[in-house]
């Protein structure tokens, strides 16, 4: 995408995170143009791999959007994503690449413009931080 | 990367009424309709119309798209439409994927440009995904018209009775040696005339002499498996004697356990439990007085000191409150922090209370207890007249205090969830899937729960949700069929390591290892066919399909059907 | 089972410095079980290793596979043509798949990506626990089912030492004390007798590995 | 006699024994024995000393107690099973015999992770019982351990262990007695008593058993310095209980080390008249010069000559 907006690939659950997005777009709230949606059934759906993966197909941020902890219909499929984004963490510290790159954030399904700041604040350290060195 | 061999992708464009029509120009559908495998682009004003949506996919069976990609709204507009009209042209309703330019673009890109761009590359992506769809069939099966019913007391009783009135046979297990439960002590209901003992033994009898209701007492539940619409129940008699029996659902209604108050002066014989209050106000002529035949004059009932949640402690603190004014003349004093009259017509009652003479003393700091003359000495500071800046310390005699006994989880508890595969949290009462909306079903499916093993309630209410477990098992039931489709997680047993990860995360224990792989990986050949390999499983009617598995898997051997590794690949750009 | 660990991945990108291409393997094993060395592994380690190469301007490819038993040569054997295509390997198995892609293939650096760590129990999802260290002649029928040589820290055979306080070792208060467990056991099951028999030194150099790789030979089963 | 050593002769001729400790210097500072030595000579029968003791580096116990013998003092060398194999071992106890040394106490030796080299690797080869079995069989069958070999010159060796009563589990402690004395040992030196009622349950089960008729057991005591050295051992020293009330004795006394040596006379005394107690091992650490004063007030003086 021809666009100086930082790209930052969003896994969202679907019984948070990607409602909550629709709402953001109901509610006409200006989002970062660079943000990708990936729809999950449970942020526990999402692997270290796919955290991985999207970093080097070039994103320059990769934010989990998660439903609030203890409110998971997974039971721990939030806290699961968070764990395996420590792992990932462990990863990145070693092959040199910021650790605010991959995040994790819980979300209501209601929570429309808190996911609009959540994403447009992630854009704003994108921006700061610089484009991914692995582009 | 696998994607089938054949991909004609036909795309619906819908304008939704015009909200996205400064995108859909003619250049970008122009752009739609050049990307790889697409055949066709229809566009339409409102595709949210199911009669417009079933129209447009009926033409689909005519040309040789083999899957669908709609660029428009929200997927959750469409997928509704889609599961069900798919099968009908002759399309898996599997087979779509929807790029939503509407809130995830057109609405938040306040550039045009951008938004262009930006919706030309969710269209390209989705499409890309869309290579990497496969077909989902659907599965059923007949369900048994039989359930299961663990614990012989009012709740299961309940439960039992409903569901055998709606012409299910049930099985009531009971480690007891007859049914009947904690609200044998029960004397009065709050809020209607009848005598709690007459109207309880008639449910007794009425379960007993169901012919739909098989009772079972004096066993002890030991295993459990299978899967909604036929487990099976592993129990032993006192005998050591083992038996299975089968159910296509279950409605768990074990209670909780009480724990009395008895410590330093509570062990003295005038501080009573609600229950020893209900069973003197049975008889409801007999004249109310101590052991040694002086009438009881004065009552005192405690709250707040045990329980956390004081629902049930008010409702009962209030319903003998009343009877013991009005029946037996006695002064009755509710010596309490708070009172809670959240139950259906509590608050009518307990104005009436008060309005018969009974005193409600609110307190900060938990009263002191003393005997003076054998009576109960009680000090408390009232606070409720605080606000206008008085305070009272009093002190109070009386022949009967009412102490609330401790309401605990059973202890049992962990090992039935243990048995059940279902989550225990820490307070230790058994977990239901949802506590706003679906109070009465386990987490894993045809598991319901009822009454105070999830939590304890005032009877009335319990038996509200003892009955809602009834109808959500009758629900299940009565449809004969137990149709679902298979958009769960499959595990190739070739590549599955038996690490035990998947069963250990599930949460819905939807995975069993067993032996059921059809050979050994270590050898080919030279075994016979019954050689088994343990290898996990995924029973696709427990499954609810979150992938947590998936990403737990470490060997890969996880697909999750409607959402495979290669899809987040392709969107990912990978 | 066998139980390793990853080792750093700035300590593996160290040594594969001068290779532009490479194959890493798993084992479909001990390894994947402890979530360090199966094929979702694999896929972690390549994407971690792509990511720090491209950053330092030095690409990486790396080829991916995953062994069904990397201990074993015909298993190996199949690796053979992606092994021609690659200038090192780098394996993820335990250090007995690590040698055996070095034995079979003779001619091409092999490196290990994980540190072997211990024949292990899996307490609970995610925790592995020591309990073997394969000393060559069992003792476990003389202690209650519970190893003094892998939990004892000072492998001793004749009950506790002095250390023992309140069931925790000496050295830390987290590691119960491996003897104490013993007396327990023994207890529970009617054998406090064997705790008083006297049980001689161990022959470690006959019966363990310190005479250089221990060989179990079945005549039966030899071709 | 199986040794002939200064020891061995007071605890068979019935007298009440008295060892002393010395922690050989963490080099090779000779003036250190010396002066340490110095401090004891008069007050005890013989004197430990000890194999880097808590796995710190110090000059090795056969040296050191061969200096002591060139200084007409009688030494216990100790000598632990962590850092030697049994090759070592026996080679070991082939040299200081040689050298003179006549008693020895045969130790596990505390866990190379509490010294300064903790990265080192632990032998465990033996373990202080097997330790035990394998000097008693050089010295009473005359071969090396498991071996036919015979030993060239005969060893005479005084063969002492520890005993711990205050380590858990506590019935076990007996039992593991049982098992050294069943192994071969003559002495016994227990860890330092605090815990009194403990240590006479224990010697209560120790006499159930006719236990202290087959070895000599001395009893351990350590003088406190201050309250906070009391809890710190408390507290950090595995094997060690130090109960309430005497830490509290300490905290409340004006003069905390008189108090600590008071302590210490106190237990000595009650010791004495305990059955089946044959000496004590007072273990001054890092207090040697206030030996003379313990065993005085004690009534410990003068020691015996025997011949």
């Amino acid at each position: 995408m021809e666009s100086s907006s930082p790209r930052i690939v969003a896994f969202c659950c679907d019984r948070s995170g990607y409602v909550a997005a629709d709402m953001a777009g109901q509610l006409g709230m200006a989002l970062p143009v660079g943000l990708e949606i990936i729809r999950v059934p449970c942020a526990g759906r999402i692997d270290a791999l796919h955290m991985l993966q999207a970093l080097e197909n070039g994103a320059d941020g990769v934010l989990i959007v998660a439903c609030h902890e203890e409110n998971c219909q997974s039971l721990t499929g939030n806290l699961r994503a968070k764990a395996r984004m420590g792992y990932v963490h462990g990863i990145m510290e070693k092959i040199g690449l910021e650790k605010e790159r991959l995040e994790i954030c819980n979300l209501a399904s209601n929570d429309g413009a808190k996911f609009a700041e959540t994403v447009r604040k992630k854009s704003e350290d994108l921006e700061r931080l610089g484009p991914s060195p692995i582009k | 990367m696998r994607s089938s061999d054949v991909c004609h992708i036909a795309v619906f464009v819908d304008q939704c009424k015009g909200a996205l029509s400064h995108l859909l120009d003619e250049e970008m559908i122009q752009y739609i309709s050049g990307l790889p495998h697409v055949v066709s682009c229809s566009q339409d004003e409102d595709l949210s119309s199911s009669q417009r949506f079933e129209k447009l996919t009926r033409r689909l069976s005519r040309g040789r798209a083999d899957r669908v990609v709609i660029v428009g709204g929200s997927p959750r507009v469409y997928e509704g439409s889609f599961r069900r009209v798919g099968v009908t042209a002759s399309l898996n309703p599997y087979m779509f994927l929807v790029a939503n330019i509407r809130e995830q673009v057109a609405w938040v890109t306040p550039d045009a440009e951008k938004a262009k761009d930006k919706a030309k590359a969710v269209v390209a992506k989705t499409v890309q995904a869309a290579r990497s769809l496969t077909p989902i069939e659907q599965e059923k099966f007949e369900i048994l018209k039989e359930a299961v019913v663990i614990g012989g007391g009012v709740v299961g009783i309940r439960a039992a009775s409903a569901l055998a009135d709606a012409n299910i046979r049930v099985t009531l297990l009971t480690r007891a040696k007859d049914i009947g439960g904690k609200a044998i002590q029960l004397s009065h209901f709050y809020d209607r005339p009848d005598e709690v003992s007459s109207w309880f033994a008639k449910q007794v009898e009425g379960v007993k002499k169901h012919p739909n209701v098989k009772l079972e007492t004096s066993v002890e539940l030991k295993g459990f498996e299978g899967h909604l619409g036929n487990y099976r129940f592993h129990i032993e008699d006192l005998l050591g004697r083992r038996r299975v029996v089968k159910g296509a659902a279950v409605v768990l209604a074990t209670g909780y356990d009480v724990v009395p108050n008895t410590e330093g002066i509570f062990g003295h014989k005038r501080f009573i439990s609600p229950p020893q209050m209900e069973a003197m106000l049975q008889d409801v002529g007999k004249p109310l007085v101590d052991e040694k035949g002086k009438p009881i004059q004065t009552v005192t009932f405690i709250l707040d000191l045990v329980n956390q949640t004081i629902k049930i402690d008010s409702a009962n603190a209030v319903k003998n409150a009343m009877l013991l004014r009005k029946d037996h003349g006695c002064t009755v004093y509710v010596v309490c922090r708070d009172v809670k009259v959240s139950l259906d017509g509590m608050e009518k009652q307990y104005r009436k209370t008060r309005e018969m003479g009974v005193i409600f003393i609110k307190y900060d700091d938990p009263p002191k207890f003393s005997l003076v003359n054998g009576q109960i000495n009680l000090e408390v500071k009232e606070v409720s007249t605080q606000m206008r800046g008085e305070e009272y310390n009093l002190s109070i005699l009386s022949d009967l205090v009412v102490v609330s006994e401790e309401f605990v989880a059973s202890k049992d508890n962990p090992l039935l969830a243990d048995i059940l595969g279902i989550p225990l949290p820490k307070e230790g009462y058994l977990m239901e899937d949802n506590p706003q909306f679906t109070q009465i079903r386990a987490n894993r499916r045809g598991v319901f729960m009822a009454g105070g093993c999830r939590y304890p309630q005032p009877l009335e209410e319990t038996l509200v949700e003892a009955e809602a477990a009834a109808s959500g098992v009758t629900e299940l039931l009565s449809r004969g069929m137990y149709v679902y489709d298979l958009a769960v997680a499959e595990i190739d047993p070739a590549k599955c390591a038996a690490c035990l990860t998947c069963p250990r995360v599930c949460p819905h224990s939807a995975i069993v290892v067993e032996g059921y792989a059809e050979k050994n990986i270590y050898v080919t050949g030279g075994y016979e066919k019954e050689f088994k390999w343990r290898a996990a499983r995924v029973l696709p009617t427990q499954c609810y399909g979150c992938g947590v598995c998936v990403g737990s898997c470490p060997t890969k051997a996880i697909t999750l059907k409607h959402l495979t590794d290669t899809e987040i690949s392709l969107r990912l750009g990978g | 089972m066998i139980k390793v660990e990853q080792k750093p991945v700035d300590e593996i990108l160290d040594f594969l410095e001068p290779y532009n291409k490479i194959l890493l393997v798993g084992c479909n094993a001990c390894v994947a079980v402890c979530h360090a060395g199966g094929e979702k592994e694999v896929g972690i380690l390549a994407a971690a290793l792509r990511m720090a190469r491209k950053k330092l301007g030095h690409k990486l490819e790396i080829l991916e596979d995953c062994s069904t038993r990397q201990c074993e040569p015909e298993f190996v054997e199949e690796l053979r043509e992606k092994v021609k295509s690659v200038e090192a390997v780098l394996s993820i198995a335990c250090g007995v798949g690590v040698q055996t892609v070095a034995g079979r293939f003779s001619d091409i650096a092999v490196y290990p990506g994980v540190n072997t760590q211990f024949m292990g129990e899996t307490t609970e999802l995610g925790v592995w626990v020591e309990r073997c260290q394969a000393c060559g002649n069992c003792v476990l029928h003389l202690t209650g089912g519970i190893c003094p040589v892998a939990r004892c820290a000072k492998q001793l055979l004749n009950g506790p030492c002095g250390g023992s306080q309140e069931g925790s070792c000496e050295i830390d208060k987290e590691i119960p004390c491996a003897w104490q467990q013993i007396h327990d056991r023994l207890k529970a099951i009617g054998q406090l007798d064997r705790m008083a028999q006297f049980i001689p030194a161990k022959k470690w150099g006959r019966e363990s590995r310190d005479r250089g790789p221990r060989t179990i030979v079945r005549e039966d089963l030899k071709p | 006699m199986k040794s002939g050593s200064n020891l061995e002769k007071i605890l068979e001729k019935g007298l009440f024994a008295v060892t002393g400790e010395l922690g050989p210097p963490k080099g090779n500072d000779i003036s250190v024995v010396e002066k340490k030595a110095e401090f004891l000579r008069g007050y005890v029968d013989a004197v430990n000393i000890t194999d880097n003791q808590t796995a710190i580096v110090r000059m090795s116990s056969i040296a050191a107690s061969s200096l002591l013998i060139q200084r007409d003092l009688e030494p216990v060398m100790q000598m632990v099973t962590r850092d030697r194999n049994r090759i070592a071992i026996q080679s070991d106890i082939f040299g200081a015999t040689a050298l003179g040394i006549r008693n020895m106490l045969c130790l596990t030796g505390d866990h190379q992770s509490f010294g300064n080299q903790i990265d080192s690797k632990n032998v465990h080869d033996l373990d202080s019982i097997q330790l035990i079995d394998c000097v008693r069989t050089m010295r009473d069958e005359g071969t090396i351990l498991g071996g036919e070999e015979e030993v060239e010159g005969q060893l005479r060796i005084f063969i002492g262990a520890a005993a711990n009563p205050f380590g858990d589990p506590f019935e076990f402690r007996v039992i593991r007695l049982a098992k050294k004395i069943h192994a071969g040992v003559d002495f016994i030196q227990t860890q330092c008593i605090y815990d009194m009622n403990r240590f006479k349950e224990w010697m209560q089960m120790v006499r159930d058993q006719g236990l202290h008729e087959k070895v000599h057991i001395m009893a351990g005591v350590t003088p406190l310095k201050s309250a906070g050295m009391a809890r710190y051992m408390n507290k950090n020293v595995s094997g060690i209980t130090i109960p309430g009330e005497l830490i509290d004795r300490m905290a409340k006394a004006p003069k905390p080390a008189e108090e600590g040596i008071k302590i210490c006379v106190e237990q000595i005394e009650e010791l004495k008249e305990m059955e089946g107690i044959h000496g004590v091992h007072i273990m001054a650490i890092e207090w040697e010069h206030k030996m003379g004063q313990i065993t005085e007030e004690a009534g410990l003086l003068p020691r015996p000559t025997v011949s």
